[in-house]
């Protein structure tokens, strides 16, 4: 533990000196130590994974009337080897990213307290604890968002959004563990977990309902998304990039925590509510994602999408662990939780791209973009490789855990409870769909934003990014590769890992190895063969195509059906190229087009011009939540009624009360 | 003398809330005055012939005091306060006056219920009369509630007062000397502070507002 | 020492297998292309070129001069490449000619589409690059059509999956002739309902695509890979054909995999690779009539199209639970 | 002897000012004044710890939680007397005041302040009472100091609302002290001492006791804030200087609200906890839902502050209507630091009305882009109100809702999470449109002057030093809390 709480203090260290050294010293020295203690922390949550030690800290000294207290097993240490890892990055790469407003003091001190909340929130095993990191981590995130306001408006309006929602999102976190503690006689995880079984069952689920409510949440799950992808794009990139990577697994860290190793399991339904919201998380995500031309907010929909598959996941390991399917449940978890890693590392390293992106062409706007790929060759092999990793390329990482989920789910169906089976066809459902819809989005997002023409000025004048940018966003690719090709590597500590969160003594499925095999399945992938075969058929195609010809190629213009012009401006747009899915999912996307057409004064068979708008707004935001607020704030302006001033009708308040009191207790 | 003493305190007690419920009933300021002015004198004859009964000194230095401050002082301020209020008549209360007395009516039923339970802690002639103050505190707020007149919200915040005062003369012969001294300076202090509010603002701004002060509201 | 000659023995069968498949599918893709056309021009009433013309094209690309459009990246002469070693892999691992290819335990039906979406993938970013309204075009329609029977594919497997117990091909082909009753169950038939959609759509054959259109408008495929020319354009053609190779012969092999090779001897392979081309042609003459008998849908109509595809897969997949 | 010293030192400050004129020196000596009694608070919260100090006959007793009310008076009012310089100063500068009424102003303060400390420090629950009204009257003037429409307006509710209130409670005190005459006790002049009256508390009639409590809680809840005679409290802190406001909702609320915590402690042992947390529970919840309504569209920006302190007085009431240790300690540190932040806001709005000329909410905007220094500091001292960590209020209510969930009472905490939400959306949604976004035009950010930007930041480090570290504050709590258990 003491290694642990060293790394805690370098980031509290980090955050001290952002708050107290001079600007030309502080973003150098806090990066140094925020990534020092990152590593720290990453090297302590893997020592755990492999000896499966659990430590604990506690501590009367810091919290008031309660203490904290932090405990690290396998299960929250992987969590923080998520969050350590994209930390490191995070910290690296504001060294070339902070400037201006995320240079200054409040800025990087907040962000090294986020950063070091991302390690403390699963560590925490007590409910103030938990709570205390939790919502440090709403509170350094939310301002963060705010880093550079004054100039960006929906950056204000986003972080309304994100408090909102977050701090509804804690209140329910918090009643449900307080149900929880009501019996246990103490505030500790282990209390928790010991006296859940004495809970009455309606009050069990009550808690895990509550409890699911926050921290789905959190994780982004459709239908209480709404704040992610407006808060997620807002954020400095560095700061995108931890919400989205690591924030959001902790919502999922959270479900899992309670769900299954505080409350045991509960019931199936429990299970097959969260793979619900996961199968609708993921469609509606992956749909948003394909259809959004802002890259951020791209990435951010896509963050909704693979919550929603790790939601499936993780429904289904709870769902088959309470059907007595331990094994597959094992096998469910598993995929899940390496699916967190993996989103961790490509999302962040995409989230950072866009950060780069955004820095080097000033807009982060597809249609704005083109032709990064001349200027800023390192990011775009970045944003390859990582677009690679979540559409689910074989050999990069989402594969590799996609298909572990797969096999979770396909023997699942061995399960007698029709409605498990019924959830588990709706998590395959929303793979299958979810996969083309990705990829649409992702060959998008690389297509548009890098290749071809330049669509603006910002996006011809993009230089490469710093180095420490680029290094960042490096450092974030190596676990898309290894994960991808040699999965294997790490199925030791996913065994872990998953065991105690099911908190199960199963055998894994996992046989260990480089390869993800799965003997009793008689399912298996071999990435590393895999990567041997293509490698060597492209070097075959690179002869085929350079050693016949022998000749460098020729230089001509593209066709373009006979003219010669041919602008930047004719090239398909991101909302071009999402145009056909968008008018296919129209019932669900609700798209709004405005089509205005303004003829020549002579003849209305000419037209002077023709103006088109498409914007897609997300329907559950319009249709659910715009009608709340504005009922919330008809009654707060018709509640100033009850203060109208009068002196007569503030004494009868008074006088009543004290009539009733006669009345009642007199 | 027990006779006597029990007669002598019955008139008197019952002298405060006959008080109360006459400024409910008159509508010209100096008239409720002087009812005010006959309620300290009753209260303060209320204070003197327990004090006489049971031998309470300080009960007597209290019943002097609230004879010069709530039977003298007092009514001399609001009458001050009166003249410079040129429409001293309270005109259109919320509730008018037929309906104040009957409301009052019920009002002093209820104390007398709820008074009983209390009393039936200790019964003597002095706390069999308690209810009659409370009656009081419940008619002096009611007039604070529905009377619109600035006056007139002094006159129901004293006859608060006043209705307990005779509870703590007729339930406990009076708390404390240290505690009677603070809560009567009190009083005096308060109508004091009103008075110079009223003052003030009709310094102020020259139009009566302070009928219908709703400036401040959500 | 016996188990080791024994083992090896095995793998020359196994990398035998694989080869041979290789080989079979590199020049059967073409030849089932240049099959389709003739059975198209003859039904139309003309002589159509010959059935090997494809390939012969192929080797008259190769000599071609390299030509790459102006504003166009690395990723132009790269994407050709990931298109054909994703079908080249796929080819590999699919049990095809045997059910045991060199690295047949990892032939997943997974693996197997993500391969397959891989190639489109970068066809799809090739289309991009070169920074025109065409390229882009058949992108957009070409991700488009994907994303849509990309989900359908899975799915129709799934259901294949679910029966048998696993999600490697090999063993669904496997169990397949150990059952041979559930050939005609009713999930397998919806299967194939959706299998025989999604294998027209990611080829591009009509109703949902033209691959011998000229006009740019109406291309899909086409518009995407306009600006290849030369050796580039070959590797693509090669990649393309590869992939029709496979999708027929796996459309074959998972339905009727009767005659694949289960026995690393040289007579059952030889019997595999005579019964899977004989497969393959089979299912190339069947879509070649689908192709004649019906005219390409509008854009917006596929979509009809891909999500009954998608809706049999489902119901195959349900039918399949149900019957158990 | 240190309580003596702890009275007389603002009483002497009180005569010094009112002998002099006007003149800068006399608020920073007010200041310091504040200072020094805010040090022998600290030494007398030491020294309570082994056991109550008593002083001048017995008139006087301070065991941890007068101790601690002592170090929250001094804390707040340091903060608000350092401004009395610059307020006073601007306000002549403007016009708005004379010399004669700055002078006035700083005599009442130390009046006020001195009214506080009696009335924590009393041993008698008489005076407790006398003292607390005569808060009412030294704040009167106060809150009338800028001689506007709206100042006498709010002062004049002010006074009524909080006479018939306060009245109210001698009448409960009244009826205590009647049962007490007849539990047994002997009479004697100290009858009403706290410590004489929880020797008897168990043998108090049940009758008389509920009836007391009630119009106790009633009647000092007018103080505190609490509905149903809380009205006037968002009219009187408006229009308040901010200093007043700062002084009134950071400490007096809360010294009317432990007058409650005492004879809450009384009712428990005559009645049982059943009544008294039943009352308290319904004034609190309908405090946070009242609070609740109000801030959703509110317009002006220090009545919601205003509400919000009934917000937290409403949370005050619930917490203490649990009762148990945990409960009452953590009510203590929220009543503390509730105090501290109040101040900051307080006092930081009234620069931002200094500056601004308005508190109206929708004409103040992009205050961080044009005030960076001002806006942050008002921003996390809001953050601080909304009970988000590191803060202490975050501590507090947690504990608080834990007691009350111990206590059975998850229902309540259900009912205050969701209003909490609720203000928290409000609150930020007012917030966003003060703080954010671009200021007019391309003027330089101004600075703030490190003479009224170093208390207050001062004040926010200790309120996350309170929410962090548990090690000064912990043992006096609990020991507090452990003062008012029946």
């Amino acid at each position: 533990m003491a290694v642990f709480l060293a790394a805690l203090s370098l980031c509290i260290a980090a955050a001290l000196s952002a708050a107290a050294l001079p600007r030309q010293w502080r973003v150098p020295v806090s990066a140094f130590l925020g990534s020092l203690g990152c590593l720290l922390a990453f090297g302590v949550a893997m020592s755990i994974l492999i000896t499966g030690d659990v430590v604990t800290f506690h501590s009367a000294q810091v919290l008031p009337l309660t203490g904290l207290s932090l405990t690290l097993d396998p299960l929250g240490a992987w969590f923080v080897l998520a969050s350590s890892f994209v930390g490191v990055a995070a910290c690296v790469y504001n060294v070339g990213y902070a400037k201006g407003a995320m240079a200054s003091r409040t800025a990087l001190t907040l962000f090294m307290v986020f950063v070091l909340t991302l390690l403390a929130v699963p560590a925490a095993s007590s409910v103030m604890s938990l709570m205390f990191c939790w919502e440090l981590m709403a509170l350094s995130s939310l301002l963060l968002i705010l880093t550079d306001q004054s100039r960006h408006p929906d950056a204000r309006s986003a972080a309304l959004w994100y408090g909102a929602m977050t701090q509804a999102g804690a209140a329910a976190i918090l009643l449900g563990l307080l149900v929880m503690t009501s019996n246990a006689g103490g505030q500790n995880f282990a209390d928790l977990s010991a006296h859940a079984a004495a809970l009455s069952p309606v009050m069990r689920s009550f808690a895990f309902a509550l409890i699911l409510l926050g921290f789905s949440s959190k994780a982004g799950a459709v239908p209480l998304h709404v704040w992610l992808p407006k808060a997620h794009p807002e954020a400095p990139s560095p700061v995108s990039a931890l919400m989205s990577s690591s924030m959001v697994a902790m919502g999922v860290y959270g479900i899992i925590r309670v769900g299954d190793d505080l409350l045991h399991g509960g019931t199936v339904w429990w299970w097959i509510a969260v793979a619900l919201l996961g199968v609708v998380s993921a469609f509606y995500g992956a749909l948003h994602a394909t259809t959004s031309t802002d890259l951020k907010r791209l990435l951010a929909y896509s963050t909704i999408d693979i919550v929603g598959l790790v939601l499936i996941g993780v429904g289904a390991a709870g769902a088959l662990n309470d059907s007595g399917q331990h094994a597959v449940a094992h096998l469910a978890m598993t995929a899940a939780l390496l699916l967190v890693v993996a989103h961790a590392a490509f999302k962040g390293a995409l989230f950072l791209a866009a950060g780069a992106v955004e820095r080097a062409s000033g807009t982060r706007d597809l249609d704005l973009l083109g032709g990064l790929i001349h200027s800023m060759p390192l990011t775009a092999l970045v944003v390859v490789i990582s677009a690679g990793a979540i559409m689910a390329v074989p050999t990069l990482s989402g594969f590799s855990s996609e298909w572990l989920l797969l096999q979770g789910l396909l023997h699942g169906f061995d399960v007698s409870s029709t409605p498990t089976v019924i959830v588990m066809l709706l998590g395959v459902i929303a793979l299958a769909l979810t996969g083309g819809l990705t990829a649409v989005a992702f060959v998008k997002a690389f297509g548009i934003g890098f290749l071809g023409q330049a669509r603006s000025t910002g996006a011809l004048g993009a230089r490469e990014v710093p180095t420490s940018m680029v290094l960042a966003m490096g450092w974030l690719v190596i676990p898309s590769v290894v994960i991808g090709v040699v999965p294997g590597l790490l199925v030791p500590l996913l065994n872990r890992a998953a065991a105690s969160a099911l908190d199960t003594a199963v055998s894994s499925p996992l046989a260990r190895g480089t390869d993800l095999v799965v003997a009793r399945f008689g399912g298996a992938i071999e990435p590393a063969a895999l990567v041997v075969g293509l490698v060597a058929v492209m070097l075959l195609a690179w002869v085929l195509n350079r050693g016949l010809a022998q000749r460098r190629a020729r230089r001509v213009d593209a066709w373009a059906c006979g003219r010669d012009l041919q602008t930047p401006r004719m090239q398909y747009t991101a909302t071009s190229f999402a145009e056909p899915l968008q008018r296919v999912f129209a019932d669900v996307l609700r798209p709004q087009t405005d089509v205005e057409v303004t003829h020549v004064a002579e003849s209305r068979y000419y037209e002077q011009s023709l103006m088109y708008e498409n914007r897609v707004v997300d329907v559950l935001e319009a249709r659910g939540y715009r009608p709340l607020i504005a009922a919330a704030l008809r009654v707060g302006r018709g509640a100033r009624r009850i203060q109208n001033g009068s002196i007569h009708r503030y004494l009868a308040f008074g006088f009543v009360a004290l009539l009733v009191i006669l009345v009642v207790v007199g | 003398m027990n006779a006597t003493y029990i007669s002598a305190l019955e008139l008197a007690a019952g002298a405060v809330l006959l008080s109360a419920v006459m400024t409910l009933w008159r509508r010209s300021v100096r008239s409720i005055v002087s009812m005010l002015s006959l309620q300290g004198i009753s209260l303060s004859a209320v204070a003197i012939v327990l004090a006489l009964h049971e031998h309470e000194h300080a009960l007597l230095v209290t019943g002097c005091l609230v004879f010069v401050v709530k039977g003298l002082v007092v009514p001399a301020l609001l009458r001050r306060v009166s003249r410079l209020d040129p429409r001293s008549r309270e005109s259109r209360p919320l509730v008018n006056v037929p309906a104040s007395l009957v409301f009052a009516a019920v009002l002093i039923v209820l104390a007398y219920v709820v008074g009983t339970r209390i009393t039936a802690l200790s019964a003597t002639s002095a706390t069999h009369l308690a209810p009659l103050g409370l009656a009081t505190v419940l008619v002096g707020y009611f007039m604070l509630v529905t009377r619109r007149r600035a006056v007139s919200k002094i006159v129901g915040l004293i006859l608060v007062d006043n209705g307990i005062a005779l509870v703590t003369f007729l339930l406990t012969s009076g708390v404390p000397l240290i505690v009677e001294l603070g809560s009567s300076l009190d009083v005096l202090l308060v109508v004091v502070v009103l008075q110079f509010l009223m003052v003030s603002m009709r310094h102020h701004s020259d139009t009566d507002r302070l009928t219908e002060m709703k400036a401040l509201h959500d | 020492m016996m188990a080791t000659t024994a083992s090896v023995s095995v793998s020359v069968y196994e990398g035998a297998a694989t080869l041979i498949q290789l080989v079979l599918v590199a020049l059967g893709g073409p030849l089932l292309v240049g099959l389709m056309a003739k059975v198209k021009a003859r039904a139309e009433g003309r002589v159509g070129a010959p059935i090997v013309q494809p390939l012969r094209d192929l080797r008259k690309l190769l000599t071609k001069e390299r030509l790459h459009a102006r504003h166009a990246s690395v990723v132009l002469p790269l994407a050709p490449m990931v298109i054909l070693a994703s079908s080249v892999m796929a080819v590999a691992i699919s049990p095809l000619v045997s059910t045991h290819p060199l690295l047949g335990s990892s032939a997943d039906i997974l693996v197997i589409v993500y391969l397959l979406l891989t190639g489109s993938a970068a066809a799809a970013l090739a289309g991009l690059d070169a920074g025109t309204a065409f390229g882009g075009m058949g992108s957009s329609r070409a991700m488009t059509i994907g994303a849509l029977a990309e989900p359908a594919l899975l799915v129709a497997v799934i259901a294949l999956s679910i029966q048998s117990g696993t999600s490697n091909l090999p063993g669904i082909m496997v169990s397949t002739l150990a059952h041979p009753d559930w050939v005609l169950g009713p999930s397998r038939l919806l299967a194939l309902g959706a299998l025989l959609i999604v294998v027209i759509a990611e080829t591009g054959r009509i109703p949902v695509d033209n691959p011998s259109t000229h006009l740019e408008l109406t291309m899909v495929h086409e518009a995407m890979i306009l600006e290849y020319a030369g050796p580039e354009l070959a590797l693509v053609s090669l990649g393309e054909a590869m992939r029709l190779g496979l999708l027929f012969s796996l459309l074959a092999n998972l339905f009727v995999p009767w005659g694949i090779a289960t026995h690393p001897t040289a007579a059952s392979i030889v019997l595999g690779t005579a019964f899977l081309a004989l497969k393959a042609v089979l299912v190339a003459l069947g879509v070649a009539l689908i192709e004649v008998r019906s005219a390409k849908l509008r854009l917006f109509r596929l979509p009809e199209l891909l999500a009954g595809g998608f809706v049999l897969s489902v119901l195959a997949v349900v039918t399949g639970l149900v019957t158990r | 002897m240190l309580i003596v010293a702890i009275l007389v030192i603002p009483l002497a400050m009180t005569i010094v000012a009112a002998s002099f004129a006007w003149r800068p020196w006399i608020g920073w000596a007010s200041a310091s004044s504040c200072a020094a009694f805010l040090g022998l608070g600290i030494w007398l919260s030491v020294t309570t710890l082994s056991a109550p100090q008593w002083a001048l006959h017995h008139s006087f007793r301070a065991d941890s939680l007068s101790a601690f009310m002592v170090v929250v008076i001094g804390t707040v009012s340091l903060l608000a007397t350092l401004f009395t310089p610059r307020t006073m100063g601007q306000e002549i500068a403007s016009g708005v005041t004379t010399a004669r009424y700055a002078r006035h102003y700083v005599v009442l303060m130390q009046v006020f302040i001195t009214c506080m400390l009696t009335a924590v420090l009393t041993a008698n629950l008489g005076v407790l009472w006398v003292s607390i009204e005569a808060t009412t009257i030294a704040t009167t003037f106060l809150v009338s100091h800028r001689r506007t429409d709206g100042a006498f307006e709010a002062s004049w509710k002010y006074v009524i609302l909080c006479s018939v209130g306060i009245a109210l409670a001698f009448l409960g005190t009244v009826l205590i002290y009647y049962a007490q005459l007849h539990a047994g006790g002997t009479v004697h002049s100290s009858s009403l001492d706290w410590t004489s009256v929880m020797s008897v508390a168990h043998h108090l009639d049940p009758n008389v006791t509920r009836l007391a409590f009630a119009l106790l809680v009633v009647g000092y809840g007018t103080k505190v804030g609490l509905v149903p005679m809380h009205s006037w409290l968002p009219d009187a802190h408006s229009q308040a200087p901010a200093p007043v406001s700062a002084l009134m909702s950071g400490v007096l609320l809360t010294v009317a609200f432990y007058g409650l915590l005492r004879f809450r402690a009384v009712a428990v042992a005559a009645l049982g906890p059943a009544f008294p947390r039943a009352l308290l529970l319904v004034v609190g919840v309908a405090s946070l839902l009242l609070a609740t309504l109000m801030l959703i569209a509110q317009r002006d920006l220090k009545r919601m502050l205003a509400y919000s302190s009934i917000e937290h007085m409403g949370l005050l009431a619930i917490g203490g209507a649990v009762g148990t240790p945990l409960a009452i300690a953590a009510v203590l540190l929220h009543i503390l630091g509730h105090g501290i932040t109040k101040a900051v806001l307080f006092l930081s709005s009234g620069e931002i009305y200094h500056l601004e000329g308005t508190t109206e909410i929708a004409k103040i905007s992009g205050l961080l882009a044009r005030r960076p220094t001002l806006a942050g500091i008002f921003g996390f001292g809001l953050l601080s109100l909304v009970a988000l960590p590191p803060f202490s209020l975050f501590v507090s209510e947690l504990t608080m809702a834990r007691a009350e969930v111990d206590a059975g009472l998850w229902w309540v905490v259900a009912i205050s999470l969701v209003c909490l939400s609720v203000i928290f959306a409000a609150l930020t949604r007012h917030a966003r449109h003060m703080l954010m976004g671009a200021g007019p035009g391309d003027a330089t950010p101004s600075t703030l002057r490190a003479s009224v930007a170093v208390p207050l930041i001062t004040a926010l480090v200790i309120c996350v030093a309170l929410g962090i570290v548990s090690w000064p504050l912990q043992s006096l709590l609990t020991h507090a809390a452990q003062g008012v258990m029946p």
